[in-house]
């Protein structure tokens, strides 16, 4: 066969390691996924490791950001919507930012910007031009969203400038050691904020040969080529889902919103699933083996195989 | 923030929505002194017909302004079940559009969120969130816009980023989320929301999400200039009647559902609103569009009790 | 179910009634595709409907771009690379563009300049800004290519405008009868053009249910909200290739070069090819059986099968 | 013109490669004589060694200049056989990427253009081309771009657009491609072509693809200024030798293919020629290169003979 590539460096590490490796005080870091693929496992053991003065990205910040941010870990969060999805709100974040006294940054934009941050840090723009935030109050918030003049008629419209997130954390069904990550489902903005970041950490579900990866080239998010660690880790989204393998937990966002009602009920929490856990795999004993059941999908849906066909 | 506290699971605020946290009176949270009290008159009124809750009357009423639309953005929540309830009654070739990437959902079940997996399994295409914002909603294709608000004036404009001042907020709400670019770009936005004096208000304390801004005329100046794609605001359903946009640009009510008085309008409104020469009354639900909402919908009664 | 959609119209129509009805004199045409999925169905059936005046727009004009205008459908050229990829240059339309007098207009970019108006055209930008062109003659050459100033920082950067083409045509593997349409294999940017296209056509190798579409949706490229009419042909980008169906014709790129030296020749295969065939089924009963064989994939490349999970 | 007559095919001009159809020698079409004296001189000086054409030792020492990359942006051609061979020699572990959306590509055959369908199957990935252009090239991370040029000047600037006025050209070139932006942002740019004195001028036509501009200095400012990823052109390798640039930016020649002489070098190139102090001679290649070349790339010698 021509081009055929020599083994590459195998990547894989734990999650305690490629945190600690990868994530440093004072970074910015973006664990992206729009409610599908949110690796908390990661955001627990950066709880667990204490960083501090992070910079917290993320367009939909949920309950792993609430929970880093009760943790003390953040010193600011960059960010288009604030909420538990489908539950109400994120009170941990609220207490933090209500009041006369707000002692966490927030940096503002809306979906849309966010995605445009992302795009422009991905592919190298000094900004993104977008046709939002015309009349509203979100460029006064946030100097940041600057109006922007086309060189074509006199049109004006809006440009955010470009996001480069020190460390993105990306959770995926399945990668090579290498790094070659697919994904099926929600795809959200996991490649551009990959391409965005200085470093990479992508956590997956599952393992596979280079064969596997090469046989499905379309179905590649994230090239092994910009990802620095690969963590094995599975369930690591839990409780929000990967498509396929296991469906969100949504007893535990409900619960969620009586757990972080009160600081103290929210320490008690993190003490025993974040701090009184090794990691991902003593997290999952400590829910019990019932939680598996109750996320499984309830049944399979194949995508059936098309064929790219060999040209020799 | 009382109306946050027992918000039932899945009734509130997904991404998009807009729906906040802080809103005085969530999704499904309707007193049940109002719920039971409406029913009753409705049946009275229409004689045979079953009794239903105003958030029925409130979901139904928004499933219809659907009639005849093909694309359709979808929040969880009230929104949702209007969405699917359309479907199946006035508008059954409606396209289903989430944020989270999916067009042409078919949910097998109710979504949890914005981005359940049930909104992938059975899609016609699933996009990156660039492609959704950028070909799709920015592109002009989506006819129909759904949001929900903490805050709305008089010429539909929205706020659902905080109560008070920005840096230092009473309550801090989910923010944008894509409600300000779907307000730009669908080419009519449907808002569904409950009144009160705390949400519909002569003065909004930040602006999200532009309606008519300050009157019709400019605005539609403005959406020409900038580009966009959008005509505004075309509807706002809430639990006592439907509004449309009169030629000024100003919430006008058209109709009042069963069971609601214009004196009870008025109290929960912060401006003198206008009343159409020929006020309806919304015509109560149907036999089918409450099994569907009962039966396929919402059996648990999440969003619709 | 919830949200079952009832079915939608069929859009399925032939070649001779798609072009009739979207392809006017004087409208600007992107039949588009990056080596793979180049719809010369298309393009001949403009050639025996005679359109005048066409604006013809491609990333890389090849062969069909070069029969067509030596038909004369052609008054301008908007593209990024002209050649016969692979074996040489593209003899027609030197004819009219070298020399004294060049008769057909041209409007240059550089590929990421193409890509960058179409989507733009995609996203109903004013323009797409890019890192390209500095310090070369092409902003020159075309002054469509603007300088634009970040609102950060000092930097200037190059834009390019919108395009949006009258009609796209696309070719792909396999649509539903409303359009919705997948490709595998090389997508260049047939999504860009169609999203940025007021008419588009779909031209596909194989009709499919509905089910087959939403057993994949990742796979799907264009929806059939966009698509204006659906065309079945087999063979329909041939001598190019459709991935997993059949090969490019590399003898036939290779003849060409000898074809299109003068005029006379090349009008004689037209007169043959493309006038004397009534449609697509005539062109391959023409080229005989053994093309068929010639240009089989010499095996096939399953891509496997993922699940996307049940959850009712 | 009279090159591109007899081209075999697959030798010359895909997008991006831009070998322009009218290059005055263009790739596999080494003059009969030539090729014949080439080897006998090689054979002699070495030895044991075997025979091989100018292409041969063309391709070899490009090949070899590949040492240590990972990232190959690839044009079809001569680049192509180069890549194929450095990944089965000094490079390893190279990815190959191909402007038409494939990362990583394994090519079970020698791909006919850039967009073969045999570089998608089995690849790693594949890319629309925004994605491609703006992800991986203008992002940074593709570490060498091959480039072919109609024309080029002593700074590495190129030409694959026009000969003559570009509203009245003599000959009218493939154009751009990806040339010019791969020439900003891969972080090398690897430049083959055969040297004559209409390819190597003193003064271009028309600047598709910037080089070191009027010289390094000037152009490294403008690079670090304008947010180029690329550092400009850091080798020419041609049918006569190596070239790399020197501290001012001007090509030098570095190494004298085994048969060249210095004087055959001048005659062909339309500036008078930096040499290196201590002018190398290229190795010959190895019979395990010529073996690669002729039993696996090219068995056909559509670009080596």
């Amino acid at each position: 066969m021509i081009g055929a590539v020599s083994s590459t460096t195998s990547k894989v590490t734990t999650m305690r390691e490629a945190i600690a490796t990868l994530v440093r005080d004072g970074d910015s870091v973006a664990i992206e996924g729009f409610t599908h693929l949110i690796c908390f496992a990661a955001g627990h053991e950066i709880i667990r490791q204490g960083r501090r003065d992070l910079t917290l990205i993320r367009m939909t910040p949920d309950l792993v950001y609430d929970q880093m941010i009760a943790a003390g870990v953040a010193r600011k969060l960059v960010f288009s919507w604030l909420g538990n999805p489908g539950v109400g709100g994120l009170h941990a974040i609220r207490r933090v930012t209500e009041g006369e006294a707000p002692t966490l940054e927030l940096e503002e934009y809306s979906h849309f910007g966010m995605v445009g941050r992302y795009t422009a840090g991905a592919m190298h723009l000094p900004f993104f031009p977008l046709r939002s935030y015309f009349e509203t109050d979100l460029p006064v918030a946030n100097p940041l969203i600057q109006p922007i003049r086309s060189p074509y008629g006199d049109e004006t419209v809006y440009a955010v400038p470009p996001l480069h997130p020190d460390v993105a954390i990306i959770h995926a069904q399945r990668a090579t050691a290498d790094g070659d990550t697919q994904i099926w489902g929600l795809v959200g903005c996991q490649k551009e904020v990959a391409f965005a970041a200085d470093r990479v950490i992508v956590v997956v579900e599952e393992l596979v040969e280079d064969v596997v990866v090469r046989a499905d080239p379309g179905r590649t998010v994230i090239p092994g080529l910009i990802v620095d660690a690969v963590v094995v880790e599975p369930y690591g989204a839990h409780p929000s889902y990967t498509q396929g393998h296991y469906d969100r937990d949504n007893r535990f966002y409900v619960e969620w919103d009586a757990i972080s009602r009160d600081a103290a009920s929210l320490d008690a929490w993190l003490a025993e699933y974040v701090h009184g856990v090794a990691d991902r795999a003593e997290y999952m004993a400590r829910l019990g083996d019932e939680v598996r059941t109750r996320i499984a999908p309830s049944g399979s849906a194949p995508s059936g195989s098309v064929d790219y066909g060999r040209y020799a | 923030m009382s109306g946050e506290r027992g918000t039932p699971p899945g009734s509130a605020t997904p991404p998009g929505s807009a729906t906040p946290p802080g809103s005085a009176t969530p999704p499904g949270s309707a007193t049940s002194a109002e719920s039971a009290a409406t029913p009753g008159t409705a049946a009275a009124a229409a004689g045979s017909e079953p009794a239903f809750s105003r958030s029925e009357m409130m979901i139904v009423a928004a499933a219809r302004e659907l009639a005849g639309q093909r694309v359709c953005f979808v929040g969880v929540g009230l929104p949702n079940i209007c969405v699917n309830l359309a479907q199946r009654t006035v508008a059954p070739d409606l396209r289903m559009v989430y944020e989270s990437g999916v067009f042409g959902a078919r949910p097998e079940r109710l979504p949890l969120s914005i981005g359940d997996p049930t909104i992938v399994t059975g899609a016609t295409a699933i996009t990156s969130m660039l492609e959704l914002f950028g070909y799709y909603l920015q592109r002009g294709l989506v006819d129909v816009g759904f949001l929900g608000a903490a805050q709305i004036d008089r010429f539909g404009n929205i706020n659902t980023t905080v109560i008070g001042d920005y840096d230092h907020p009473k309550t801090r709400l989910p923010g944008s989320g894509g409600a300000c670019e779907i307000a730009i770009h669908a080419r009519q936005v449907f808002v569904i929301m409950r009144q009160s004096p705390r949400s519909f208000v002569e003065r909004i304390d930040f602006r999200t999400s532009p309606g008519n801004l300050g009157g019709a005329e400019a605005a539609e100046a403005i959406r020409r200039a900038g580009g966009w794609m959008g005509n505004g605001p075309s509807v706002v359903i809430t639990d006592l009647g439907i509004y449309h946009f009169d030629e000024t640009g100003e919430m006008r009510l058209d109709s009042l559902h069963p069971g609601a008085t214009l004196d009870r309008v008025r109290a929960s409104m912060g401006w003198q609103v206008r009343v159409a020469d020929a006020l309806a009354t919304t015509p109560a639900p149907t036999i089918e569009e409450l099994r569907l909402i009962r039966e396929e919908l919402d059996p648990e009664g999440a969003y619709s009790r």
